[in-house]
């Protein structure tokens, strides 16, 4: 059950195995990202790792104007696993353009994340952030599963997220990520649609929408009462959806959901992925991405993998073994 | 909204891999004496935050986040229990067991390591000089009047270097703890040996005054002129202590401690929402507050 | 986050406690049942407890026929939890009717759980179970995640869902509860269909699918590639679903998903469910049905519920704290 | 599919938690010993399910299944190490750590708890009476001529108890253990002072004869009539005992050491295909089997 440990088994570094994955156009120095939500603006992890290491990251959702989130508990712990109820809380398309991109240092890749509550909305942010030279692509967030009025219809319903994707699309042509709902009965038919809609590529999941009750106060933990499930508990499920998605479309697929070490990471790559987003990870430790990096090198190399690319998609089938 | 406070990381935090020193009982709770790999040295107020348990044979994926507690005290190069390698610095960090994180915390054996990010957070004298809100009723900058300080139940974890620092600076410095009984008045002996004035109150008077700690607040405040509460506890403590500060005239600041995802400023999940509107991230422009800033009745 | 531990606070029996509940016509001698396919057929629990201490147990799933299952490997450890792919292996009805059911001691409380790949299928294995006197209750499974051309289909679909409790209503006068996918969109819609179609209530939920991937092997760990997720990892998930089902229906909900002591099962109770089902954790202690049963009696009189019966929706609003 | 054998449990299994007597380097691997509650006694072959990880100061839901392992030695009311409660009897468990499950049982200290399950499965002297298939080249009922034990790595485990009884029964019983090297030979002295016949192989030559325990085991078939082969081990080694086993005509026996939710027959997750067709459960039906029942080419 679960395979052994792959980092640290070999002491030579990843220089011999070549490393850079092109995701949805995007060429980066190694196939782990960090997941909006989970990175802030990129310089709060100054203090803990060189960001340039990063294969890039992924900023907070943005809106076009700043939002205020949800009043507290917006978070819970569970088994494996975390709530959280935030809601879009960012500074707004403005501040990140002119305060938070200019903050970071030459060379890291950003992605920008837009949210909106209409498409219209989207494409606005969407274009906006296209103009900026240090915006290496956007990842569009149809998939935020606690704001009422946002992201969890796009991501539900085909037609509306067609109609979002197709909005947006007109509005860049920079890369562009769709990311999407895991609250779905066919997460293959929406990645069909991101396809059929001109998306570049697709990223899976976002949290799963879930729910905490404090028995001792009888109450929901969150003021929100639902929330966002993420964490190693929601890893399986993530990953059952990248295959999926990976079986039904053939733009590149990002995987998110879990991923703790280089191990977790490997998986999401077999199962399809052409990289990965390190989320929840990152708040027990903010230099797990760089280490993942390696440790996914290392497992390259001594399973014979001269380029890390060749691991998308790389999973044998059960039988045969 | 997490402001970018230029200052927010007077030095900037680490990740490390701290090794247990001793976990000792401290009446109804524990010290645990940590050697810090690179500890950069934190200011008092600051806090960090440990994951929850040892690194055993295997990495445990339950319970998964890390647990935000005050930087007790700095020992520097050396602990009493063992020596310290190059590098490391040994710090304290005081707590009760109140869930499975703070159990798993009080299993930590000798010489076992935990995953520790910090130091976090802005500390009493950074925000006194630079209050993310300026106090129209105050002049901004350090105060100087006497200080009084008022630690409820684990907070009083968080009240000790400043205490010392205060008091080596000269500063009037009187320190009231309260806690349920005896057994919870954690660090008695390390602020009595700080030679600083000191009241403690217990709720079922098995020390010091019986009652809550409130009450030798009032008196100070009715005693002192300009003098400054620094109060840290539980929210309603907190809540009580700023008015009756503001009923004095008194200059209030507040250590919060909402739950935690990161300690960094990134998850946005210790919002506390601002008397002014909006929310202020515990994690980096807090813990600590000035009192009016905060929107008391909107904490959980 | 989370609240304090729920047993063990009161040495008082729950004798002053009424820990009677009725689940969709099916009186139970407290709100606390073991799931289909994690209690077997009952008399592999002898040897640790007293059946008739639980509310009841749900047998594993039967079909017409005797059935073997996949291939190993079929189950895998994940991060707080588990996947299987077992693939309904089953006796068959008539060994279930013949053996199964009267090796069982007097007073046990037995709803028999139906799989089939078609509605007529299901109603005739329902119509069998219907005549024996030891059946106290059908639990009909539309929602096992891995049998291809089974269960995931009619749970998943609202009109082949309708057609299926249709069908299976008419063949039987018995209590009769749905067990619904959770790897579904929206399952409130789900919920509705159950009750608009006659179920007397639903029980949720099943395994969530997903997968997992050795990669020292480079192949999924189970031989049927994708399997279902068990275990506290989901118990987020559960709930949450849960809460929007008793939201959206008044026939009453059995709540299954990761419930792994008292306080877990009292959560899913003040969420709307009317009882529980305790799957996984039999295998971790095949003795905690029993534990929790008094654990949620402890949990009503500390706070201050007559009977447990009345926990049930009992949850308070998140403001006004 | 779960066959309903009237004898699954010879002794019915009861669920408690066991006490860490000592926890011992055994070469490579680690000897657990543990003073048992209501500790029934088991049948040589049998296993217990012992939780992944001591019941600390919280629960902690990852890892969460627990871990099959074969009951090693029974000690009976006492052990070496410590003293025995009333109605807790000692067990041994022989390991290696290969996992997460295995390196967190390592990690157990004395007086720590661990949640065990056990006796369960059917042991060899069960099997050979009741085989599930009867074998139709050999009369059933307990075997008489001479006995091959033969185990590789951490199967060595599962052979003690047989060795011993077979051994006080007046049985000629000769033990092939082997492994990679001398630190994998497990229980090698237990096996010495058993005074039964004993040959060590290693792949290294560490210790005991250089190669694999198949050459040792096809030389002791060649000398003896009617003998049984008992083998457990890695996959692999135990098909090519059956083989050799076959060669010469000699009932041969198995132990089957697949993946386990539960350990009693109601996950139906450790189902092993027979040859004749169909599964059987390796934790109910086994996990001894005759070696002719196994379809081996369909084990993962
Ligand atoms: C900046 C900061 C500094 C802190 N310093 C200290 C300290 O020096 N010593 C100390 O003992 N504690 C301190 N705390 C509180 C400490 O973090 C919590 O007690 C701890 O996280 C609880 O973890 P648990 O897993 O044991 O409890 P959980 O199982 O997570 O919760 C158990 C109970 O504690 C409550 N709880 C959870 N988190 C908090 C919290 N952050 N504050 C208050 N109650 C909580 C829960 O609502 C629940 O009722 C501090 C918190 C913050 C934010
Ligand atoms: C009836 C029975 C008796 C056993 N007796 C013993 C014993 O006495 N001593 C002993 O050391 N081990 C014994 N085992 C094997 C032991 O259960 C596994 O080594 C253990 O479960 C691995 O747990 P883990 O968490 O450390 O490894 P995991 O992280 O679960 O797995 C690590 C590696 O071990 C492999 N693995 C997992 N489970 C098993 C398994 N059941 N058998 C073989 N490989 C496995 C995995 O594929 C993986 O490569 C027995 C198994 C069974 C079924
Ligand atoms: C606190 C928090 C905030 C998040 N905010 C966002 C967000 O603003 N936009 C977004 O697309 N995803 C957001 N996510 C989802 C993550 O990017 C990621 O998809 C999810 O957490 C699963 O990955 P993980 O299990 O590695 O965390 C957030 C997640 C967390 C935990
Ligand atoms: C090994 C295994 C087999 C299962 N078999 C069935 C089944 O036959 N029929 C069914 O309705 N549910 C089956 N389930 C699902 C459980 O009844 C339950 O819905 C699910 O495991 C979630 O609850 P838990 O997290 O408490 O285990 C099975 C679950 C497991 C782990
Ligand atoms: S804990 Fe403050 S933002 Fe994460
Ligand atoms: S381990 Fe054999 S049925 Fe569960």
């Amino acid at each position: 059950m679960g395979g052994a440990a792959v980092s640290g088994k070999t002491a030579v570094s990843g220089a011999d195995v070549d490393e850079r994955v092109v995701l949805a156009g995007i060429p980066l120095r190694n196939a782990v990202l960090t997941a909006s939500g989970t990175f802030g603006y990129g310089t709060e992890f100054a203090p803990f790792l060189d960001l340039t290491r990063l294969g890039g990251f992924v900023a907070k959702s943005l809106t076009l104007e700043p939002r205020h989130g949800n009043p507290p508990p917006r978070i819970a712990e569970t088994p494996a696993g975390m709530l959280n109820a935030i809601s879009i809380e960012n500074v707004g398309v403005t501040a990140f353009l002119e305060e938070k991109l200019p903050a970071l240092p030459e060379g890291v890749v950003v992605i920008a994340s837009a949210f909106g509550t209409e498409p219209g909305l989207y494409a606005e942010l969407v274009a906006r952030v296209t103009a900026h030279p240090r915006v290496a692509g956007i990842e569009i967030n149809a998939s935020c599963p606690h704001v009422k009025s946002g992201g969890i219809e796009f991501g539900q319903d085909p037609r509306l997220l067609a109609e979002l994707v197709a909005t947006v699309r007109r509005a860049t042509s920079r890369p562009l990520l769709v990311k999407l709902s895991p609250n779905v009965t066919r997460i293959a038919d929406m990645a069909k649609v991101c396809e059929a809609e001109g998306a570049d590529g697709i990223t899976l999941i976002n949290a799963i929408q879930a729910m905490e009750v404090d028995v001792e106060r009888r109450r929901p933990v969150l003021s929100n009462i639902l929330g966002g499930l993420s964490g190693p508990a929601i890893r399986p499920i993530a990953l059952r959806m990248v295959w999926q998605a990976a079986q039904a479309v053939r733009i590149p697929i990002c995987g998110v959901g879990g991923i703790t070490n280089a191990e977790d990471a490997v998986k999401f790559l077999l199962c399809g992925a052409t990289a990965v987003q390190v989320g929840t990870q990152n708040y027990l430790d903010p230099t797990a991405a760089v280490g993942i990096a390696q440790g996914i090198a290392d497992y390259a190399r001594r399973h014979g993998f001269t380029r890390v690319a060749d691991l998308t998609g790389a999973l044998l089938s059960p039988k045969g073994q | 909204m997490s402001a970018n406070h230029g200052h927010a990381f007077p030095h900037p935090p680490t990740r490390s891999r701290a090794r247990v020193l001793a976990n000792l009982p401290e009446g109804h709770g524990r010290r645990l004496r940590l050697a810090v790999p690179d500890w950069p040295g934190s200011q008092p107020g600051q806090f960090l935050m440990l994951g929850a348990g040892a690194e055993g044979g295997a990495v445990r994926r339950d319970p998964l986040l890390p647990r935000p507690m005050a930087v007790y005290r700095e020992l520097g190069g050396r602990g009493d229990a063992a020596d310290c390698a190059a590098g490391e610095r040994v710090i304290e960090v005081l707590f009760r067991v109140v869930g499975r994180g703070t159990a798993l915390l009080a299993d930590l054996r000798e010489a076992e390591r935990v995953p520790l990010v910090g130091p976090l957070g802005r500390g009493f004298a950074q925000v006194e000089a630079d209050p993310s809100t300026p106090d129209p009723n105050a002049t901004p900058g350090p105060a100087s009047g006497p200080a009084i300080l008022v630690g409820g139940g684990t907070g009083i974890a968080s009240l000790y270097e400043w205490a010392r620092v205060l008091a080596a600076r000269g500063r009037a410095v009187a320190v009231l703890l309260g806690a349920r009984s005896a057994g919870d008045l954690l660090g008695w002996l390390d602020f009595e040996a700080l030679g600083v004035g000191l009241i403690g109150t217990t709720e079922d008077g098995s020390a010091g005054v019986k009652g809550l700690v409130t009450g030798p607040l009032a008196d100070r405040l009715r005693e002192s002129v300009g003098a400054t509460v620094y109060a840290v506890g539980p929210t309603p403590m907190m809540r009580a202590c700023a008015e009756i500060a503001a009923a004095h005239g008194a200059r209030c600041y507040v250590s919060l401690e909402n739950p935690m995802a990161c300690g960094f400023g990134v998850c946005l999940g210790c919002a506390a929402p601002r008397r002014a509107g909006g929310f202020a991230l515990v994690c980096r422009t807090g813990p600590v507050f000035p009192a009016q800033e905060i929107d008391w009745a909107g904490l959980p």
